[in-house]
């Protein structure tokens, strides 16, 4: 009799990628096992899953938010390790870091995909107004004011209603190149550089000057609609996660292209947000240990790379298996592996294991630093604070 | 002449079976773990090791500065999402059903329906389409707005810290209005006919007839409906997490303690959900509308005349 | 002041016309009271008066002058409802003043006013009770101060005893004969009930089926019903009406006798019949006896007269207090 | 004869009002409906355009409709709803049955006991009722989902309940009594018949939040099979957040099946709540 | 079948004590009415013996058998109340089945009885209707109907014509009268209307503040009240009541005389009045005369007599229908 395996996911956007092109290349590979994606909405993930798991009747994989969301799933014991699942070799250390116990010792989530900030422009728009992909801050706000200027389009579609935009696209976005990428990031889970300091200040105040290049009421537009505003041609530049590839693949009827984010010299090196973000993991209670295992080890193949990279453009293999990507604007992406230093977003290591928690805090800072009700100073500082009240690095 | 004898009456079973079913779903399937639950932010967890802790989560939440911070900002909002539906709803409410209840009224049934209507819409579908409607991209708003000449006072009100409260307790006020509506509509009609007749000859119409005749008869259904819009703003939380998500942006400008409760209770993003903490918030919460029920029933609902008709 | 003229009145709830077409007129000072059956359009009428129910025809005049489009307080009338239809939440004092203090009218005015009216019908210990602090006949004489402080040109009552018990209507009824001759006001005034009407009014107006039947005085309509109708409506026990041979013999086709206008005797009366029961009231006793071809006859008899069910007896009618109707039902000349 | 003026001004107010509100009341949800019928660019350059032939579209409808079983959602919901509504009304008439009608001790106490359960949101309670019914197997059942909004609505019910059982005539149930009735055949036979416009009121405010509830059936049974609409939708709006074609068609799926149970119980529940005034 | 017996009955509420220990036997067959003012309790009497209120002390005896653990149910009793109490939602037949339905009563048996009751109450066109689709009447005969087909051994009746039109007032008291006769059952009937108690009783109870005043039959208590109360309360209008000199006179602390036992004269009586205010029923004339240091008297005259007000009138009382009390208040022998 077929065992039916079901997947926890707050990735409902997919669902239809695993019920048509994931799912039957499983099972075809895999006779006698049933698959099921069954995704929640992804406000509801955190608070539905962890309930489910208390009970006792989550699904027997579940996809893995990165670092302390699933490393705390995994003391509790709710995921087992995956140290012994086999081609776990086909990731590196760090791939395998957002989901590895502090030690480094055990691995409790399969790396799926991670994810790469930078920006996707309108390359008719560019083309119209007459400027030119920028490399330098300088450039990029030149090419923004003049875009302004021209008035056709609104320079750049972000707003700051769902917080969560203002952080991750702006400030993680662009922050890698102030702070120097993983040296940086290092520095401050050390302790050794505080968010007060210049190089975290810096993005900030960079961010704050975005302000007067958003569309009319910004404060108020929402993710999707930034999203709506570009793929309709209505504006110029948007920050983006690589993630928005394929929407805007099905909706924009322009040219795209893309740039990483600019940095301050001409000539400095540069660095992108390369995250880890999505992995899947086993849920102990599984009545099925046998078949979770199997299926976790699938997601270590190559043919698991290849499906998931180019039916998801945007979310890009952690393995170590070539992946020929069919996207042109995902390629672009992952070719600036090859340009500039990548490091992971600065607030999800370690560092948002306490109350008030950095990421969320980074979040409200974002969005207030550019809707101006914060100056730069005043929110690192207050962000530093909050870390400090509970956040001792380690002497 | 014999003497009096006296016969116990047999007990009344029937009572118990009339209030079983009720009794044990209630008890089992709400009480129960709501007790379990509030009884946590009595208890603290180290190391997946849960310990007894007395009050020192209570000491935590109210002398912590950034955890008394965010109940006392999320109180304040909450207070203040109350006065809004206080001052806005309850007064439309009433306003809409005394205009319903003018006698021999023509379409009473399709008025009262339509109002009504959107107190049946999911909050998904509600945060949804507010969103929508107040969204300066899509520009309904702004262009009704500039039908009637008023543009320039349009602004991204749900993204704004000094508006985003106001702009989503109007939403909530716009979803519920049918509740008091409704109630005090029933309110007035239950006034007799022959009072109201012996007003318009005692020359008392229109509104004077309202303030000095209906208002004081249904002041009872009044208090029943503060009472009510009181213990609904207190536990409310799904509009504002839908329109403004969890973190009840713009920075905490939305929050209200029943977000404050959820992100606490159940976590966000990285935050990971505290139980313990949660469950103090909770227990405060319940302590709060327990105190203003009560007060309601012991001293206000008692001082209140009740007219028999 | 206080004349009422009804012209042509007519009202219909929908289809149902309930007033089909009175025209009344009603002299200055003068107490009319309505009755008829339940059903028959007496409130209505009254709240047509009043200005509460909007006539589909005819005009109302008050005064001579025609106020169909004015507002109830407008009209200078008062209304004391069946109900009272006091004020629960104000005292009694306040019920009598707030139209008054609607109107404008100034404070020491108010205050005199109401000292007035609750010295003439003896409110002056009620005055800062609230209607449910009161007993019934209270809240009546409460309802009727309200009216009387707004001096109005016409009194409007609907039914304002049939909610109280036997003691208190007779009281109060006394109360308002009273105060129709202390005020002169014209006064309005619907019943059902027989006592009430008789005592009370000037004029009866005896309305069926939203039609006006008879109008008359009191003791008019009891020694001269016009119709059948009317003459089975006033009187208690109802009058008898025997039809037939027995009619014939008198010249109509229905004959009325009233229970009080019958003599009992052992034989030689005009009918013989059979006592089927008896009721003793002790100041009255009303037999039933029932007479071939004819049904049963009620007898009033004064005192404890004795009769017992079964006994052979013979009745006659006195002699001039016969009413003859004809085959329409309308009363024949004497 | 004319009306009198003064009533028809009046009037005229009061429709001018009353009509305001209802605009109000109802174009967000037009507005929602009407562009769910049109194309995407329409959708955004004129989306206070009615849609005409030329931006007439389907499209929306297509896409929800291919990804999931609305029909089976929508039969999820309807069992879950008045399943629910039966127990909440059943139990929730004999509780306030007994609490109105016979005096014995602990009444009171008993009355303030359910009312606590309107003071804190039951859902902080989920963990405990989720490992009950993990116990008792009831996972991914939609009859979880019915006992928990049982106990969920109870409060409520037999609040409002209670106000109206006392308003039915002690007369008539003594009557009953009289004539040899038992209380439950009272009960049954009596008292529940002549409350029925109160139940359709306690129906009404108890669907609402049954309806509309995600939580729940999130948690207790998320599977394809016992999925309601609400949280179809919800995964809808999750999924296609950009595409409007498609959130539009799928909020005014899921909010067209609310509004038809709503006009099919607002009859009764006007009687409900009018029931004491027009006698 | 059918004997009732309260033993020393008292019921409370709360503090207050609303029955304060009645002793009362009824035979089989007897037809006793209870009559008292407002609040005496007479309707929470009749409640106690029908088990719809527990009392607090005392027996109730039913045939015989001490009731007072039994349910109502269980009594052997029918019951028609003051409302009627029809479900509203089952037709008149669904009212009178479905007590019987409930007992288990065979078809065939309970279409019997049903038949026979509605024969009996004239029935027959309403089977199928609503109570809402009936008149107050009518409503009143389902609901008798509905305590009939129950074969009961005692009947109760709380004031069941009090909501009834004058008219049907008197048709249905008729109606009751024949269904004792008929039945042969016992009936326990609350009323406060003087004629329903005289004309209906065998015997009458009279209450006050929850104690037996008076039990007798209906022209004993007219007769012979035992004391002041019952004087006042049996008979209408009102006995008059005379004190100081005048009583005195006849060697009595409260002379009574009621008003149909004046005899109005131009001189020469007993007392001299003036005469304050006439009332005319047609059949019946009440004057009510001034008498100085007396107070008001009502003189009821036969037919239309002729009064004024102001005119000076001399009354006498009839004889031997005084009625003497002493200072207790109680009746003094004849
Ligand atoms: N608002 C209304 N709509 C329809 N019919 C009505 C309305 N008001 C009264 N009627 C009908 O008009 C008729 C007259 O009613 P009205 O109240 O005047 O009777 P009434 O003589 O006062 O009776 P009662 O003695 O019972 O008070 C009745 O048949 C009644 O059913
Ligand atoms: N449930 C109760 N609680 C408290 N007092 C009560 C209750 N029922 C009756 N009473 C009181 O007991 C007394 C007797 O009441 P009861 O109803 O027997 O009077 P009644 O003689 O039937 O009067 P009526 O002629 O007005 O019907 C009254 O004073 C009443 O206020
Ligand atoms: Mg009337
Ligand atoms: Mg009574």
């Amino acid at each position: 009799e077929d065992v039916t395996l079901t997947i926890e996911s707050w990735r409902n956007d997919d669902l239809p990628i695993w019920q048509e092109k994931i799912i039957p290349a499983f099972e075809k590979a895999n006779p006698g096992i049933k698959v099921v994606f069954s995704p929640t909405a992804p406000t509801e993930y955190n608070a539905a899953l962890n309930t489910k798991l208390d009970a006792g009747t989550a699904g027997d994989l579940i996809t893995c938010r990165p670092f302390d969301a699933s490393l705390e799933l995994f003391k509790k014991g709710h995921l087992t390790s995956v140290n012994d699942v086999a081609g776990m070799d086909t990731f590196n250390a760090v791939a395998k870091s957002a989901w590895s116990t502090d030690d480094g010792a055990t691995t409790f989530c399969v790396p799926m995909a991670s994810v790469i900030h930078g920006f996707i422009y309108n390359k008719d728009a560019f083309a119209k107004v007459g400027v030119d992909v920028p490399k330098t801050e300088e450039e990029f706000f030149a090419a923004l004011e003049k875009i302004k200027k021209e008035g056709s389009y609104v320079p750049m579609a972000m707003g700051t209603a769902d917080q969560w935009e203002a952080a991750t696209m702006g400030y993680q976005n662009i922050g890698p190149n102030y702070w120097h990428g993983e040296d940086g990031r290092k520095a401050l889970i050390a302790g050794k550089e505080k968010l007060t300091d210049a190089d975290w200040v810096a993005p900030y105040q960079t961010l704050a000057r975005w302000a007067d290049y958003l569309g009319d009421g910004y404060k108020a537009q929402t993710y999707p609609d930034s999203q709506n505003m570009f793929a309709l041609g209505r504006a110029a530049i948007y920050p983006a996660g690589s993630w928005d590839i394929s929407v805007f693949n099905t909706q924009a009827e322009f040219k795209m292209g893309a740039f990483y984010p600019p940095v301050k010299k001409e000539g400095d090196t540069c660095y992108i947000s390369d995250h880890a973000d999505i992995a899947m993991g086993a849920n102990a209670k599984s009545a099925h240990p046998e078949e979770t295992k199997k299926f976790l080890a699938w997601l270590t193949s190559a043919d698991f790379a290849d499906i998931y990279a180019n039916s998801l453009p945007g979310f890009f293999s952690l393995s170590n298996h070539e992946v020929k990507l069919q996207d042109p604007l995902a390629q672009e992406f992952v070719n600036w592996r090859g340009t500039c230093k990548t490091t992971i977003r600065s607030t999800y290591q370690i560092l948002s294991r306490g109350t008030p928690n950095l990421e969320n805090e980074t979040w409200g800072a974002s969005a207030n630093v550019i809707n101006g009700s914060e100056t730069p100073e005043a929110a690192a500082k207050r962000l530093q604070d909050g870390l400090d009240s509970w956040y001792k690095p380690a002497p | 002449m014999s003497e009096p004898v006296h016969i116990r009456r047999p007990r009344r079973w029937h009572i118990a079976v009339f209030l079983a079913p009720a009794l044990l779903v209630y008890t089992i399937l709400m009480v129960v773990p709501l007790a379990e639950t509030l009884r946590l932010s009595l208890f603290t967890e180290q190391d997946q090791v849960r310990s007894f802790a007395g009050l020192s989560n209570f000491a935590t939440l109210f002398g912590d500065p950034r955890w008394a911070q965010a109940f006392w900002n999320a109180l304040l909002n909450n207070i203040e999402f109350f006065c809004i539906h206080m001052a806005v709803q309850n007064p439309v409410g009433i306003a809409l059903a005394a205009l319903l209840s003018v006698p021999r009224l023509r379409g009473r049934a399709a008025y009262r329906t339509t109002i009504f209507m959107p107190t049946m819409l999911s909050f998904v579908v509600i945060g949804f389409i507010w969103k929508l409607i107040l969204s300066p991209l899509w520009g309904v708003t702004p262009s009704i707005m500039a039908a009637v000449g008023l543009k320039w006072l349009f602004g991204p009100w749900l993204g704004q810290e000094d508006t985003a409260l106001i702009a989503v307790s109007l939403v909530s006020v716009w979803q519920y209005i049918g509740i008091p509506m409704m109630l005090i509509y029933a309110a007035l009609l239950s006034i007799p006919e022959e009072i109201i007749e012996a007003a318009e000859c005692d020359g008392l119409i229109g509104v004077a007839q309202f303030w000095k005749i209906k208002l004081p008869l249904i002041m009872p259904a009044i208090g029943l409906i503060s009472v009510l819009t009181f213990v609904a703003n207190f536990n409310a939380f799904d509009l504002i997490y839908v329109s403004q998500g969890a973190l009840a942006g713009p920075n905490f400008a939305t929050d209200i303690l029943g977000t404050f409760l959820y992100r606490t209770f159940f976590g966000h993003q990285l935050q990971l959900g505290d139980q313990h903490m949660g469950a103090t918030i909770a227990t405060v919460m319940f302590l709060i509308i327990l105190s203003v029920v009560a007060f309601y029933l012991l001293v206000i609902q008692r001082r209140m005349r009740r007219y028999e008709f | 002041m206080g004349s009422l003229k009804l012209k042509g009145v007519r009202k219909s709830f929908g289809k149902f016309e309930a007033i089909k077409g009175v025209d009344l007129d009603i002299a200055d000072g003068e107490f009319v009271v309505f009755v008829g059956p339940s059903g028959c359009g007496k409130s209505t009428l009254l709240r047509v008066i009043a200005g509460l129910e909007e006539h589909s025809e005819g005009n109302v005049e008050i005064d001579g002058r025609i106020v169909d489009a004015l507002p109830p307080a407008k009209r200078g009338i008062a209304m004391v409802f069946q109900t009272y239809a006091l004020y629960p939440h104000l005292s009694a004092r306040g019920n009598m003043e707030l139209a008054l203090k609607q109107e404008g009218v100034a404070r020491s005015d108010i205050d005199a006013r109401v000292t007035e009216a609750s010295r003439m019908l003896a409110l002056d210990q009620l005055l800062d009770r609230r209607p449910a602090e009161l007993s019934g006949g209270q809240r009546q004489r409460i309802a009727i101060g309200r009216a009387v402080v707004r001096q109005p040109s016409l009194f409007l009552f609907d039914e304002p005893l049939s909610n109280l018990d036997a003691g208190l209507r007779v009281n109060t009824r006394l109360e308002i004969a009273r105060l129709h001759r202390l005020l002169k006001a014209t006064i309005v005034y619907v019943t059902h009930d027989q006592v009430e009407a008789m005592t009370l009014a000037d004029r009866i107006v005896v309305l069926n089926q939203g039609a006006i039947e008879q109008v008359g005085a009191p003791l008019e309509l009891y020694r001269r019903p016009a119709n059948l109708f009317v003459a089975g409506f006033i009187g208690s026990p109802r009058m008898n009406f025997v039809q037939g041979a027995a009619a014939a013999a008198y010249g109509a086709q229905t004959l009325g006798v009233r229970p009080e206008h019958l003599r009992l005797m052992g034989t030689g009366g005009t009918w013989q019949g059979e006592v089927s029961h008896v009721e003793h009231l002790g100041s009255d006793t009303f037999v039933y006896v029932d007479v071939p071809q004819t049904g049963t006859l009620t007898v009033r008899l004064d005192g404890e007269a004795v009769a017992a069910p079964g006994a052979k007896v013979s009745l006659s009618p006195v002699a001039n207090q016969l009413h003859r109707f004809g085959p329409d039902g309308q009363r024949l000349a004497d | 004869m004319a009306q009198i003026p003064v009533f028809r001004m009046r009037r005229a107010v009061v429709h001018g009002l009353l009509g305001g509100y209802t605009l109000i009341a109802i174009l967000p949800v037009l507005l929602i409906i009407m562009n769910s019928f049109k194309d995407r660019k329409a959708i955004f350059n004129h989306p206070l355009a009615p849609p005409g032939p030329a931006t007439f579209s389907l499209i929306g409808y297509e896409t929800v409709l291919k990804q999931g079983d609305f029909l089976s959602y929508f039969q999820n919901s309807l069992i879950v709803t008045v399943g629910s509504l039966f127990f909440i009304l059943l139990f929730g008439a004999m509780a306030s049955f007994a609490l109105t009608e016979y005096r014995f001790r602990g009444n009171v106490f008993l009355g303030l006991f359910l009312a606590l359960g309107v003071m804190v949101p039951i859902r902080l309670g989920t963990i405990g009722i989720l490992e009950m019914m993990a116990k008792s197997g009831l996972v991914n059942s939609l009859f979880a989902l019915i006992l928990v909004y049982t106990a969920q609505g109870l409060p409520l019910a037999c609040f409002v309940l209670s106000e109206f059982m006392r308003t039915v005539s002690a007369d008539l149930k003594n009557a009953g009594r009289v004539d040899g009735l038992s209380e439950y055949v009272v009960f049954f036979r009596l008292v529940l018949p002549l409350v029925r416009p109160a139940m359709a009121t306690v129906a009404i405010f108890s669907m609402i939040p049954i309806w509309n509830d995600l939580w729940f059936p999130l948690i207790l049974a998320p599977a394809e099979g016992t999925k309601t609409i609400t949280l179809g939708t919800q995964v809808f709006i999750g999924q296609f957040v950009t595409n409007w074609n498609a959130v539009l068609a799928a909020l005014t799926l899921s909010l067209t099946p609310a509004l038809i149970l709503y006009l099919i119980f607002s009859r009764q529940l006007i009687r409900g709540l009018t029931a004491g005034a027009v006698k």
